[in-house]
């Protein structure tokens, strides 16, 4: 079943192309984790699927809708929901408020309540915190508050940019964990963008490897994972 | 008595502080601009609540019409100058002068148009409320029922504020958006059309100072130049972020600008805001209610 | 690199920059006038005013050059001067040194007046005098009572119109010591040579006052300015109080005054500056009761005294050539310095020159007709406009009536220095029929 | 490197020498003009030294314009000290209020120091009230006197008092000029940079991000009062009247509209606030109308412009030019 579509995609900062005709696909419900080092472009082509920054050429499509020249708040609506990079949390508010955001735009309220209770089924911790201003949390905190929030949007679609990043393996692994569980038991479609490779692969369905804008290759992270060249060049041990 | 007295100027005075104060404050929560067109734009809103009142000969039924104008006034400034400006001159060392700029071109703007409209004349818009000031064991007082309408206003745009921006959604939309817009918009926040509802409350609020002052003395274009300077500066007192700090401010300074000028004299009259604010940020830099992160405290 | 590289870019910019502003400035600012004297044609005659036509200055000053243009609109039907029409340009200051002073040149070498009339301000006029006499352009009947004015040796050209506050401060003393003996008096002034000039004028005459309150230009409209002037004149136990300030500070303190409950406790007496009951009566209709009682000085006539033939007069050409304007003292006094204008201007004759203007002023000027009550004092030794003031009764109505009936006039006349202060009768040069100067 | 400099300081001997040449040939108005253009010039630079270079804001250069006009004018008058020396006194009195002003600068941050500064706008000025011998709200008068006999006689035609006001201004002009571009390209140039880009990045690679933002405030400041002793010698007089809050708002706006981050738009930026009103009045003589829409049509184009050039150039037209070339630089540099 047809799900993410990115087809010859280019972006570029100002006169720099930070992302060169890149194409691949994720089908539904599927767990595709984009691999690449710093400034390989994975930061940006998210923001641009989730409408933050324009593209210079090409596709992306969700669901045979195009994601292209549509704003960031209204993907959300249609349930394409990006956690960007660096936890994604407002600090000046609390957990709660912080949580309240995710579903602030939805009609639904009943529903609302009971995504807001599974997010705390999910992680306990914020339900002790819920008081708690955001900027007092630790790193693993933030972001499982910043996965929580997005999770109330109830996303079809969850774009993660990096929820490793700064944590400590053992937050890693809860977090990788959770995400693993989230996305059986919803049916979600995620897209992962990590350094971390070994940990995004073991979890992912297939595995995007992209270098400088451009795509190296793809395929089933299985597959990618036993690829000794691959693991040499790209994965990093 | 001189001094019951004084102090009762600086709260009277204080409490108009306070109102454009609050104004001020609550563009710089939904936006952080802080909007030199203000005293502008409740001028504006002042002259509309005055054809109005022409027309009905009612002041009070004049005030909400003026409300609206305000609001209508701050979300077109909004929608049509303001968020051109963040998309072309977000970035770069204008970025942070660029709304300053564009707001003090908006005040010359509504200047010259209520100056090409009405004339520079002097105009009266009269509130029923007397401006006596209450007899007291035969004494009056230099507090009037005018001057009380003017403090309960700004409480009451005080405690309106605080309660939308701490208890509904709008108001953690307004908070969230003026903090982390990018953020946000990932929460399926519409960052532009919420900034915008931001300047039509503060818009509203500046048309309350207004329409509540103006009948202190009179209206023209430049009635309300004064306020712009104090008001700016009760707001950088209370801490720019703070609703409360804001109304604290402008009685911070309707009080120490009264004390200056009965025991120190008045030819320090536009020194005395400066002194205020010198000593007030020499001891706290952020404003008495400003915090680190400019907190939520309503 | 890449700075260096900027930079000599940048220069090369403000090279080319700066040349094209000189280019654009080498560009001739007008066509030169064919006629012996600048600003005079055979049948034209350019004249300049500059005046707070904006800001918080402007409201009732900004009627002023109107009236003053309707006059020479009404002249310029009626055959202008010596066959000459009367233009006059008008131009906005905001109240400002740095806009006068650039205003002025443009008047002055782009404008090409013949002469100013009527520039308004003591600080204005100040930051454009050594421009105006160097280029000896006659500057007459300055809005502004500042006695500096009058000195014929420091502003050659320069000619005061109104009587000098130190006058009116001098003249109001012996009034006070006449009338108000034993009262307790306080003063409200404005703190700058506006003040500064009747605050010397009082201490000339002895004037003892229990309070003396400051307030600076500008500040008289924060309520806490105003709240602070009544403490102290309730402090002071005074039963009097003098007022030297501009229309608005006039407003305020009565409007004060009202709110503090001291209506019908005090008697005020207020300076001809800031007396005009149409002004104050929109300011602060509050302070009507106020008003009403109250005591003013003034040189011209009032306004609403439509028996005055001058009045009359103006009143008819201002409903006929100015838009409708109201009739109050901003407006006769444009009209009164306008007509004075087209007599100095007749005087000087048909060979038009500036030094002729000004010489026909000082041999003729004493004697033109003007609606004000008090001589004229022009000569060759002295630019003294007005020497005299006379007391009214203000009414809740706007009029001003004289203190001892309507028509009883009584003049006091002094100077700016230690002469005596003197009680004269009013003789007064006729209106020239249908206000059309014939000398 | 030491060539260019040879060769830039040629190029400022020649304009300077072209300018004064050219005086002898235009209009009186004009030439008065040109030195109210100097006198903007550096106010304005004075503002992009401070906003476009080390990234702070202030809305009271009126008030150190003021502190450089008075204290020029009290040496001259009672030290009687030769002008050009006058007005590096009143520019070393304001770049000693503006290190003051600076140390609590570096305390504020944005808004606040917007707000204090613009307070100081206000407050400062009418300070002259306070003591007797700054002449109160009547100021005191300056006046430089005419040109010396062995320049005038040296030139054709008339030379107009204008006309020398224009030649000191010229003179200070350039060599402002000279001074900020060297300035500039020295360390303490490279260092404002470096904080403006990133102060974090600047204070980790050892910069003193503090001193380096006060020593930002101070040449800014002495700029300001040089600025300002200029404009007394235009207007003949210092009084708190002529250094109003609006003269603050001019100049920042001036630097708005050259670009605030490029020095050599400063030219443009004076240019465009001396054009401006004698084009608006033009055409408010030229439409006619009510007296309420001819008073009032000059401030409302100059509004609009304000507006329309913040949202459509907020970075002067120069700017973007430049910013063209160093993206294709930097793109070059990535292959």
């Amino acid at each position: 079943m047809s799900g993410l579509i990115v087809s010859d995609l280019s972006i570029s900062h100002g006169a720099i192309s930070a992302v060169k005709n890149l194409s691949f696909s994720v089908d539904q419900g599927q767990l595709a984790a984009i691999i690449g080092s710093n400034g390989a472009g994975k930061t940006t082509l998210l923001r641009a699927l989730s409408g933050l920054i324009p593209v210079a050429g090409g596709g992306a499509t969700w669901k045979g809708q195009t994601l292209l020249g549509r704003k960031a708040e209204d993907l959300v609506r249609a349930g394409i929901v990006h956690v960007s990079e660096g936890k994604s949390v407002i600090p000046e508010l609390n957990v709660k408020e912080n949580l309240a955001l995710g579903g602030i735009w939805r009609k639904d309220k009943k529903d609302v309540a009971a995504a807001t209770e599974e997010v705390f089924e999910l992680f306990p911790r914020l339900r002790e915190r819920i008081e708690q201003s955001a900027d007092t949390l630790s790193g693993g905190e933030r972001q499982m508050l910043a996965i929580g929030r997005a999770l109330i949007a109830r996303p079809e679609l969850l774009l993660l940019d990096e929820p490793s990043l700064g944590l400590a393996p053992l937050i890693i692994d809860q977090i990788f964990t959770a995400i693993n569980q989230l996305r059986h038991r919803l049916g979600l479609t995620v897209v992962l963008v990590e350094q971390n490779a070994m940990s995004a692969l073991k979890i992912a369905d297939i595995g995007i490897i992209i270098n400088v804008g451009s795509l190296v290759t793809s395929g089933p992270s299985k597959e990618l994972l036993a690829d000794a060249n691959l693991r040499a060049a790209y994965l990093g041990y | 008595m001189l001094i019951l007295d004084t102090l009762l100027i600086g709260l009277s005075s204080g409490a108009i502080y306070a109102l454009m104060a609050l104004a001020l404050v609550l563009v710089w929560r939904s936006t952080r601009v802080v909007n030199f067109a203000q005293a502008g734009q409740a001028i504006l809103s002042t002259y509309i609540g005055y054809e109005v009142m022409n027309r009905t000969h009612s002041y009070w039924i004049s005030i909400p019409f003026a409300i609206i104008a305000g609001g209508a006034i701050a979300a077109f400034i909004d929608a049509v100058i303001m968020r051109a400006l963040a998309k072309r001159s977000h970035k770069g060392s204008v970025a942070e002068i660029a709304p300053v700029i564009a707001t003090l071109g908006m005040l010359g703007l509504i200047r010259s148009l209520t100056g090409a409209i009405w004339g520079n004349e002097y105009l009266q818009y009269t509130s029923p409320v007397s401006g006596k000031g209450y007899l007291i064991g035969g004494h009056t007082i230099p507090f009037s029922p005018q001057n009380t309408v003017i403090v309960v206003g700004a409480l009451l745009v005080m405690g309106v504020f605080a309660v939308i921006f701490k208890f509904t959604n709008l108001g953690l939309a307004l908070r969230a958006a003026s903090f982390q817009p990018e953020i946000s918009r990932l929460a399926g926040i519409r960052v532009d059309r919420i900034r915008t509802i931001g300047w039509a409350f503060a818009g509203s609020a500046g048309a309350v100072a207004g329409a509540l002052v103006t009948p202190t003395s009179y209206l023209s274009p430049n009635s309300l130049d004064l306020l712009l300077v104090s008001g700016f500066v009760a707001a950088v007192i209370g801490g720019l972020d703070s609703l409360i700090g804001a109304v604290l401010g402008g009685l911070i300074l309707g009080v120490g600008f009264a004390f200056i000028l009965q025991y120190i004299g008045t030819s320090v009259t536009f020194s005395a805001a400066f002194i205020i604010l010198i000593v007030v940020l020499f001891v706290r830099p952020r404003g008495i209610l400003g915090s680190k992160v400019g907190r939520r405290d309503a | 690199m890449l700075v260096h590289r900027s930079t000599k870019r940048g220069v090369f910019a403000a090279t080319i920059a700066a040349v094209a502003a000189l280019a654009v400035s080498a560009l001739p600012a007008q066509a030169f006038t064919p006629h012996s004297e600048i600003g005079v044609t055979a049948n034209t005659i350019k004249l300049g005013i500059t005046v707070p036509l904006t800001g918080s200055a402007a409201p009732g000053y900004n009627k002023v050059p109107y009236a003053m243009k309707a006059y020479f609109d009404y002249v310029n039907d009626n055959g202008g001067v010596n066959g000459r029409k009367i233009s006059l340009v008008i131009k906005d200051d905001a109240y400002s040194p740095i806009l006068a002073k650039s205003v002025t040149n443009d008047l002055i070498l782009k404008d090409k007046v013949f002469a100013l009339v009527g520039t308004l301000g003591t600080a204005n006029n100040e930051a454009t005098t050594k421009f105006v006499n160097d280029k000896g352009v006659p500057r007459l009947f300055v809005n502004t009572g500042y006695s500096g004015f009058a000195n014929a040796k420091k502003y050659p050209s320069t000619y005061a119109l109104f009587p000098s506050y130190y006058m009116e401060a001098k003249v109001m003393g012996s009034f006070l010591a006449e009338k108000y003996a034993g009262h307790k008096v306080a003063l409200l002034y404005q703190d700058d040579d506006f003040g500064l000039d009747a605050l010397a004028g009082f201490g000339q005459a002895g004037t003892s006052f229990v309070a003396k309150i400051p307030y600076a230009s500008g500040s008289q409209v924060d309520p806490t300015v105003i709240g602070k002037w009544i403490t102290s004149i309730v402090a002071s136990g005074a039963d009097t109080v003098v007022v030297f300030g501009v229309s608005t500070a006039t407003a305020a303190a009565l409007g004060g005054a009202y709110k503090a409950g001291l209506a019908g406790k005090i008697q005020w007496i207020l300076g001809s500056v800031g007396a005009d009951p149409t002004t104050i009566k929109t300011l602060a209709p509050t302070a009507l009761p106020l008003l009403n009682g109250a005591i003013a000085a003034s040189f011209l006539p009032s306004a609403s005294d439509a028996n005055d033939e001058y009045v009359k007069q103006f009143a008819e050409i201002n409903a006929k050539y100015n838009k409708g304007a109201t009739l109050d003292n901003n407006v006769l006094v444009g009209m009164n310095a306008g007509m004075l204008t087209v007599q100095a201007l007749r005087a000087a004759g048909t060979n038009l020159t500036r030094a002729k203007l000004m010489a026909a002023i000082e041999s003729q000027g004493s004697k033109f007709a003007s609606a004000g009550f008090a001589p004229l004092g022009w000569s060759k030794t002295s630019h003294v406009g007005y020497n005299g003031y006379w007391f009214g009764k203000l009414g809740a109505d706007g009029s001003q009536t004289p203190l001892d009936g309507a028509g009883k006039y009584v003049l006091y006349t002094t100077d700016s220095s230690s002469g005596a202060v003197a009680k004269a009768t009013i003789a007064r040069p006729a209106m020239p029929a249908k206000g059309l100067p014939t000398n | 490197m030491r060539k260019s400099k040879a060769l830039s300081a040629l190029t400022f001997l020649a304009l300077g020498l072209a300018l004064l040449g050219l005086s002898n040939f235009v209009d009186e108005l004009r030439v008065y003009q040109g030195a109210q253009i100097g006198v903007y010039i550096i106010a304005i630079s004075s503002i992009i030294l401070l906003t476009g270079y080390s990234g702070q804001i202030s809305l009271g250069h009126g008030a150190l314009m003021a502190i450089g006009g008075y204290s020029a004018v009290l040496s001259f008058t009672y030290w009687h000290l030769p002008v050009l020396l006058a007005f590096t006194v009143g520019a070393l009195s304001s770049a000693l209020a503006g290190f003051i002003l600076g140390m609590a600068a570096a305390r504020l941050s944005g808004p606040y120091l917007a707000g204090t500064t613009l307070a100081l706008a206000v407050g400062l000025p009418s300070l002259a009230n306070q003591f007797h011998i700054l002449g109160g709200e009547q100021g005191l008068s300056f006046d430089i006197g005419e040109a010396p006999k062995w320049i005038a006689d040296k030139t054709v035609g008339e030379f107009t008092q204008y006309k020398w006001f224009f030649w000191i201004t010229v003179l200070c002009t350039l060599v402002t000029m000279w001074f900020i571009k060297n300035l500039l390209q020295s360390r303490y140039g490279r260092t404002w940079k470096a904080v403006r880009g990133n102060p974090s990045a600047a204070a980790l690679s050892g910069i003193n991000v503090g001193r380096s933002k006060v020593l930002a405030f101070t040449v800014s400041s002495a700029l300001a009062g040089l600025a300002g002793a200029l404009l007394a010698m235009l207007l003949g007089l210092v009084a708190p009247m002529a250094f109003t809050l609006t003269l603050s708002f001019t100049i920042v706006t001036g630097a708005v509209l050259a670009g605030v981050t490029n020095l050599a738009g400063s030219i443009v930026g004076a240019l465009v606030l001396v054009v401006i009103p004698e084009l608006t009045d033009a055409v408010a003589t030229h439409l006619g109308g009510s007296q309420k829409i001819t008073a009032n049509l000059p401030g409302l184009i100059t509004s609009v412009l304000l507006i329309l050039t913040v949202i459509f150039a907020p970075n002067g037209p120069q700017l973007h030019k430049r910013m063209r070339a160093s993206k294709k630089e930097s793109s070059n540099t990535i292959k």
